[in-house]
């Protein structure tokens, strides 16, 4: 950061113009992942990292208290309220990148390339060869400057910044907040109310049917072997999050019923030496085949057992 | 400074339309009466005006001047030559006239039970007073920008007139009437509004040319004709060119000049008698006005660039609508298509650049405002008792309704410009004007003439004569109200065909002016009479020829 | 003595005002007031006439400047009498003749409920013809001339519950306008030419102007003396016109009106002799018009209608006279003047006639009234004797001249004017006798009218037969009063001038060959309608008697060449008003709201889409200072 | 090295922030993309501040922090209460701007 205390120089330290190239590119890499990661989190975390070196571009400007701020309330403070925003929306809820505009993404990039080449042009033009850094600025301090310039000339702008800050919030939790208007109903009310409408009486059947998942999003198949929405969490249900498992058990099966044909068709050793296996898994096949109800619950409570 | 007397011709009417509009809706009467008696103070100021006016004085007079937005050199200049003063002058006086003829012609229906609330009587005052402060200010602006903002103005009143007021006797179903009416609006505000815009562009480039040329850019008439005379500005022909056409353009949708006149018919013939007046006499005339006032004068180059196209559309305007007049079937299109020629006569005199024509073509403005007025008024009397416009429902009038018929027949021979009334003398002035230096043209025109005499004598024999029709028969002639409006706009007729003399010395030194701005002189004829006058004559009457005006014809 | 012209003018014109506006309270006495103020006016005529002889042959001309009418520029107009021995002729004939026929019109249009209105348009025509003829320029000429034509027009269609009546009145004031743009057309070319259009001026330095400019003014004022004076081809109105009132047709289309067109050129002398073309279309038109007139004279069975067709063939005399040159001048006026008097005569005759005869006006249904109505059948036969040329009577002083001065032209034209004008002669006689012998002799052929009732012909009141009475007088003497040592000849000579042609034949002899001619056409009348008796329906006769009836088709023609085309032309113009002029706009705005309509598409709502065009616009706008800062 | 190429990089952050802002859906990837063109201007702000030698500069990027953030609150939580509404936080399935 000596550059920045040079008066009237006209280059910076070489530290500070390797840092600028090195960080520069991650910034810019940071920037493109952002709006290229499919993922909100992932687009949220590599915006965090970009906005950290422009705070640390920020402190090598000589702005040491805005790059403080920058660390502290966008890095620290806004980008977690986006995570958690992300959070409740739904982390791994990825769009897909699959554009449905017609011509939006040549559009976009021709104005994109476009843009940016006049905005260089016009930097370009503008006539910075000489620059006077911010040396007799920050002399007294770069926090006493700044203070001295928000609480004198730009008291009022500041004051009103307050103003919409309070505003923002206000609003933001009047936008957030949800009325609860009648009280909540007891378990008693919720059950009797069940039975009056006649409709899943008892408990909603639980998620996670096999010994093998039994996570949150995975829903419960009905008997003729397609799985229930209903078992699994809304929250899910609403981001689209349900995982089918349906149809493997079915080829689980296929597959099953192949090696014992192989094991039946000729007894090898290698195909005796895991022959108990196969004497159950034979019976268990016969048993699936008149009844997969059972077997489904056998299988589960072996599972269970394991 | 003096008292600003022309501003107080406009802001006394601008005061009468927020009075009139304030007038609680119950009290309807006392509005008619407060818009009558704003309309009449504006006469009476108008009257001041005149006499005030000294014809052989300053080019123009009364005048105003102060600094309105100096960034643009915008200023708020007000003056007034003798063709103004002539307008101004008819504004006022057919104003009141208009009031009392449509005295009626805002109040609720039949039947229908006014609430409260109800105030378009009050509304429809208002907005003809409204009218008259623009027209009238529109005519005493100096400054190019201050007549633009009036003369685009002028077009919102205007159209609440046409399209909130219509015709109630359409002979056609509620709704019917509601849709042309509406149609007609827009139509009339479009057309304008284009011409309109138009001038704009071609007023904001007058006022780059004069800032890039005199250093700072003004819309100042004088300042503008000045510096042209003294060689500080001189366009480049092209632009000059261009510049005119987008003043022309404005003025010929506003005049209506054929092909550009298909809004007048429909307006004038769904609006209301009075306000089909303020249309055609008081309104269009600004648009013929501005063409002497800022075209010839602003680009007189141009203007005489583009003479001969106009007065062939001039022309075309001429024969057109005296022949689609012969055609109509609603007396009201009728009218406003003979108006639609008379204008092609007023265009043809201001281009032919002689005294004559110009001299004439302002008179033609004035006379045929008059008469234009007397005519359509009788028509719409004459409508709102039988409640059609269309010509064959009427028959044998002049037998139930004598006076009515006379007053029609007198308007009618009036736009047929029979000698002895009115719009002969300036109808003859501009064919005169027009032959002395096309002798082609002025010959085409007079066919005119006889085209005129078509229509208007098959419109009196159709309405008039003949044998009476059932639907005419109760049909009570004349009221008192309606007596007070038509004699005295006949007498005015008869009064101006006469004895022009007074309006033609207050006109005639203004378009000399006109014409030395672009530098135009009258033809001399080809074998100047040595003395013209009498006494190569005959000696005996020396004396006599001198002590006239003693005599009869009086 | 100067004061007394406006004067002149003046009261009728008060008349007319008093009577048009006067409304209802002067119905009782309006006829008194318009009679009383004709006379007024022919009684200041009188007194100006008597001055004017009290002075010296060259000093008669009298000039008032009354104002400055329209001064715009060089174009000066005024309002200025000028009385000359011309005028005052015509200032006795109309003011005498109208000031009778308002007598007349008393009794005449006793049971009409609209005689105040009758009067107030008659006292109109007097001051606007005095004023045609007083005027001392073109203009104010103009101003008379149309005003005559709008008087005429509100007479002819003065019971305009009639829609023939109606018509008529239209047809003539139209055919006149025409006319009119003869003579608007003429007044510019004087004022370009000249740079006034004042008689004295203009018609003193003529010779100045070159003779195309003249041929081409003359043409025009030749133009509008067709109209007025119902010459081909602008003579198609005057029958029509007959659907007024008698008296108007006595007055106006036979009398007064009906011969400005020969004022006016012979007003114009002075432009005519300087334009020989001119004055050869002149007598072309004049002989024209005399045959013309005489032939439809001949074949119609309507009186009024049998007088008009003389009255255009008489009026074709003193065209042809007054194109002849200083030869004819004197003698076209003489002939106008003698002519007033008889057809005036003629006229109150037949309506007279028409009166007694609940007003019939088929020839044919008349006969033998000469015992009915003695005073009509005197006077009426006085004025025939006096049309036909009978000696003694003022027919044959005025025709026999212009017959002379028509050989006196010279030359093969005078010839074949001479001859013309002869043939008419002849015509005339045939014509006005068939008309005598239909009206007064042979047996009654009456035949009740569609409401009924027998006719019962009867004597007019005096107060019609007495004007009757004096214009017979006038036709019997005036003639022999003008020629009496050419009296007349001398009284107009310092205006109009005068010369004597070198005449091939001798006066004797033109003289004879009329009488011979006249005896002819009487002699051809009387076989025809005398000797034997007259169907009541008119036979079906020869293809010119068929095509004269018709008035040898010129309406037929007009219809054809001008009013059928005329119509298609506005009906076609009134579609493409519609749908071309006001199609090209209507399709204007269709073209951009659909226009708009595509643009909506781009407005498909997504927020991501609008956020594109503001990047662009961003960049366009970088785009537009960067350029801004380059220039 | 000369500063301006800090501007540079502005611009290439901003532009970039502004193609997100275009093609992405997710409105919160939204407006993180808005966030980093703020961001952008920020940095153009404090080079400006830098290189003009006074602070006002950067009291210009202090306030569009403070606003940046106002905004990224009631933006967020608009969103939050969109995507309870209709259970997505996609832009494009709020095209109610069509008539």
């Amino acid at each position: 950061m000596s550059g920045g205390l040079a008066a009237a120089a006209s280059t910076t330290s070489t530290g500070e113009a390797l840092q600028f190239w090195v960080l520069g590119t991650i910034a810019v890499l940071g920037a493109l992942c952002t709006i290229l990661m499919r993922k909100a989190v992932h687009s949220a975390l590599s915006l965090a990292g970009t906005m950290i070196i422009l705070a640390i571009f920020y402190l090598a400007n000589g702005a040491y208290f805005l790059g403080i701020v920058q660390i502290v309330v966008y890095t620290g403070a806004i980008m977690m309220l986006f995570l958690f925003v992300v959070m409740l929306v739904g982390v791994t809820a990825a769009d897909s990148l699959k554009e449905t505009l017609k011509g939006q993404r040549w559009l976009a990039a021709l104005c994109g390339i476009g843009f940016g080449i006049l905005l260089c042009a016009g930097i370009g033009n503008a006539s910075l060869k000489s620059w006077n850094g911010l040396g007799q600025a920050n002399s007294g301090g770069n926090v006493e400057g700044l203070a001295a310039l928000i609480f004198t000339k730009y008291v009022f702008a500041f004051e009103i910044t307050g103003a919409l800050l309070i505003t923002a919030a206000v609003g933001a939790m009047v936008l957030t907040h949800r009325e609860r208007t009648e009280r909540a109903r007891t378990q008693r009310e919720q059950s009797e109310e069940r039975v009056r409408i006649g409709r899943n009486v008892p408990p909603l059947p639980a998620p996670g049917v096999y010994a093998r998942h039994n996570a949150v999003d995975i829903p419960g198949l009905l008997p003729d072997g397609t799985p229930s929405e209903l078992t699994v969490n809304a929250t899910l249900r609403g981001r689209g999050q349900i995982r089918d498992v349906s149809r493997e058990s079915l080829a689980e099966l296929a597959a099953l019923e192949q090696r014992s044909k192989r094991w039946l068709g000729r007894k090898t050793d290698e195909t005796a030496a895991s022959g108990g296996d196969a004497e159950t898994e034979n019976g268990e096949n016969t048993a699936n085949g008149e009844n997969g109800e059972n077997a489904g619950s056998a299988r589960n409570s072996r599972g269970a057992a394991k | 400074m003096s008292f600003p007397l022309l501003t107080a011709t406009a802001v006394v009417p601008a005061l009468g339309a927020v009075a009139t509009a304030a007038v609680p809706a119950a009290q309807r009467a006392a509005a008619k009466w407060v818009a009558l008696g704003f309309s009449l103070v504006t006469l009476a100021l108008a009257a001041i005006v005149l006499v005030r006016f000294d014809p052989g004085g300053a080019r123009f007079q009364l005048t105003e001047s102060h600094a309105w937005i100096k960034d643009f050199g915008v200023r708020y200049e007000l003056g007034v030559d003798g063709i103004a003063v002539a307008l101004l002058a008819l504004t006022a006086v057919l104003i009141p006239f208009i009031i009392l003829a449509g005295w009626h012609d805002a109040d609720p229906l039949e039947g229908a039970r006014p609430n409260r609330r109800w105030r378009p009587t009050q509304g429809f005052f208002a907005l003809i007073l409204m009218v008259e402060a623009m027209v009238v200010i529109s005519f005493e602006a100096t400054d190019v920008f201050l007549f633009y903002i009036f003369f685009e103005a002028m077009l919102i009143p205007m159209y609440f007139l046409i399209g909130g007021f219509g015709d109630r006797a359409g002979g056609r179903s509620e709704e019917e009437t509601a849709t042309q009416r509406s149609y007609a609006a827009v139509k009339f505000l479009l057309y304008n509004l284009a011409g309109g815009l138009i001038m704009l562009a071609a007023v904001v480039g007058l006022y780059a040319v004069t800032a890039d040329q005199l250093g700072t850019g003004t819309f100042s008439l004088q300042e503008i004709v000045q510096a042209r005379a003294n060689g500080h500005l001189n366009m480049a022909s092209s632009t000059e060119r261009l510049l005119f056409l987008g003043f022309f353009f404005a003025f010929a949708v506003k005049a209506p000049l054929w092909p550009l006149h298909t809004w007048l018919p429909n307006a004038m013939g769904e609006s209301t008698a009075p306000v089909a007046v303020l249309i055609t006499a008081v309104v269009d005339k600004v648009g013929t006005f501005a063409m002497l006032r800022f075209c010839l004068q602003l680009f007189p180059e141009a203007s005489k660039w583009a003479t001969p196209a106009i007065m062939i559309l001039a022309l075309i305007s001429i024969i057109y609508g005296a022949l689609l007049a012969i055609g109509q079937r609603d007396i009201k299109r009728l009218i406003a298509y003979a108006s639609i020629s008379h204008f092609g006569f007023i265009i043809l005199g201001i281009f032919a650049m002689t005294t004559q024509g110009q001299g004439g073509a302002t008179l033609y403005m004035v006379n045929h405002g008059v008469s234009t007025a007397a005519l359509m008024l009788v028509a719409g009397f004459l409508i709102t008792r039988r409640g059609s416009r269309l010509i064959e429902d009427y028959g044998g009038v002049q037998k139930v309704a004598p006076v009515l018929a006379g007053t029609f027949l007198i308007g009618g021979l009036a736009t047929l410009s029979l000698p002895g009334l009115a719009p002969f003398i300036s109808e003859f002035l501009v064919l005169v004007g027009t032959f002395s230096r096309y002798p082609v043209f002025g010959v085409i025109a007079t066919v005119g003439i006889v085209l005129a005499a078509l229509y208007v004598l098959i419109l009196y024999q159709r309405t008039m004569t003949g044998p009476v029709k059932a639907e005419v028969r109760s049909m009570p002639d004349l009221r008192v109200r309606e007596l007070v409006v038509v004699a005295p706009l006949i007498a005015l007729l008869i009064f101006l065909g006469v004895y022009p003399k007074p309006l033609a010395n207050i006109v005639n030194p203004a378009v000399d002016h006109t014409l030395s701005v672009v530098d135009k002189k009258d033809p001399r004829p080809e074998h100047p009479v040595t003395d013209a006058g009498w006494f190569s004559y005959s000696p005996k009457s020396e004396g006599a020829s001198h002590d006239g005006a003693s005599g009869g014809a009086k | 003595m100067e004061n007394l012209i406006g004067l002149l003018v003046a009261a009728p014109l008060l008349g007319a005002a008093l009577l048009l506006c006067g409304g209802r309270r002067l119905d009782g006495k309006g006829h008194y007031i318009g009679t009383a103020l004709a006379a007024a006016s022919f009684v200041i005529g009188a007194v100006l006439f008597a001055d004017m002889l009290g002075r010296g042959e060259h000093d008669r001309a009298l000039h008032s400047k009354v104002f400055s009418w329209i001064p715009v520029g060089g174009f000066r107009a005024d309002v200025a009498f000028q009385l000359d021995q011309l005028s005052m002729t015509f200032v006795l004939l109309i003011t005498g003749v109208g000031t009778l026929i308002h007598i007349y019109s008393i009794g005449y249009m006793e049971h009409d409920e609209r005689r105040r209105r009758f009067f107030g348009y008659l006292n109109l025509f007097l001051a606007a013809m005095l004023l045609l003829v007083l005027a001392d320029n073109y203009l104010l000429l103009y101003v008379g001339w149309e005003g005559v034509g709008l008087a005429s027009y509100l007479l002819i269609g003065f019971w305009q519950h009639k829609p023939s009546a109606a018509t008529a009145a239209k047809k003539a004031f139209i055919v006149n306008r025409v006319g009119d743009v003869g003579l608007s057309i003429a007044i510019m070319l004087m004022f370009t030419t000249f740079g006034t259009f004042t008689f004295a001026p203009v018609l003193t330095d003529v010779d100045n102007a070159s003779e195309g400019k003249l041929t081409a003014i003359g043409l025009m004022l030749l133009l509008a003396a067709c109209g007025k004076s119902a010459q081909v081809p602008l003579q198609s109105w005057l029958g029509d016109a007959m659907e007024g009132p008698t008296p108007v047709s006595a007055l106006i289309h036979a009398a007064t009106m009906v011969t400005a067109g020969v004022y006016l050129i012979t007003r114009s002398g002075a432009i005519f002799e300087s334009a020989p073309d001119a004055q050869t279309a002149v007598v072309t038109v004049g002989a024209v018009t005399l045959l013309f007139g005489a032939i439809v004279g001949c074949a119609k069975d309507d009186i009024k209608k049998a007088l008009a067709g003389s009255t255009m063939s008489q009026i074709g005399y003193m065209i042809l006279a007054a194109g002849l040159g200083p030869i004819g001048y004197v003698f076209a006026i003489m002939h106008l003047v003698t002519h007033g008097f008889f057809k005036a005569g003629l006229f109150l005759g037949a309506g007279s006639v028409m009166h007694g005869m609940n007003d019939e006006v088929d020839m044919r249904k008349y006969g033998g009234l000469r015992k009915y109505m003695p005073v009509t059948f005197v006077t009426f036969g006085l004025g025939y004797l006096a049309i036909i040329g009978f000696p003694g009577l003022s027919g044959f002083w005025s025709k026999d001249k212009i017959i002379e001065a028509a050989f006196a032209k010279g030359g093969t034209e005078g010839w074949i004017l001479g001859g013309a004008a002869l043939l008419g002669a002849a015509i005339t006689a045939y014509y006005m006798t068939r008309v005598m012998l239909l009206t007064f002799f042979g047996e009654k052929r009456w035949v009740p009218d569609e409401a009924g009732n027998e006719p019962h012909p009867h004597e007019s009141p005096s107060s019609m037969t007495i004007p009757m009475i004096v214009l017979a007088v006038g036709s019997v003497f005036a003639g022999g009063l003008f020629s009496l040592n050419d009296s007349f000849l001398k009284w107009l000579e310092p205006v109009t001038g005068h010369s004597h042609g070198d005449s091939p034949l001798s006066a004797a002899t033109v003289t004879a060959g009329t009488m011979v001619v006249l005896v002819i056409g009487v002699a051809l009348a009387w076989a025809q309608y005398g000797r034997r008796p007259v169907p009541r329906t008119a036979p079906r006769g020869s293809l010119l008697t068929r095509a004269a009836r018709r008035d040898l088709l010129q309406d037929d023609f007009n219809h054809v060449a001008l009013v059928k085309p005329g119509q298609y032309l506005t009906r076609g113009l009134v579609y493409v008003d519609h749908k071309l002029v006001d199609g090209v706009v209507n399709g204007t705005a269709a073209g951009v709201g659909g226009l708009s309509g595509r643009l909506r598409k781009l407005q498909n709502g997504y927020a991501r889409t609008y956020a594109v065009s503001m990047f662009g616009g961003a960049a366009v706008l970088i785009a537009a200072t960067l350029l801004m800062r380059a220039v | 090295m000369n500063p301006v190429n800090y501007l540079y990089l502005a611009a290439l952050l901003f532009t970039i922030g502004a193609a997100g802002v275009v093609i992405r859906r997710n409105a919160i990837v939204l407006f993180m993309c808005v966030e980093l063109m703020l961001n952008a201007c920020n940095l153009a702000f404090v080079t400006f501040s830098r290189l003009h030698g006074n602070l006002d500069g950067q009291i210009i990027a202090f306030f569009t922090m403070v606003v940046a953030a106002a905004e990224v609150v009631v933006g967020l939580a608009i969103i939050v209460t969109v995507f309870r509404s209709r259970h997505s936080a996609s832009v494009d399935d709020a095209s109610l701007m069509k008539l």
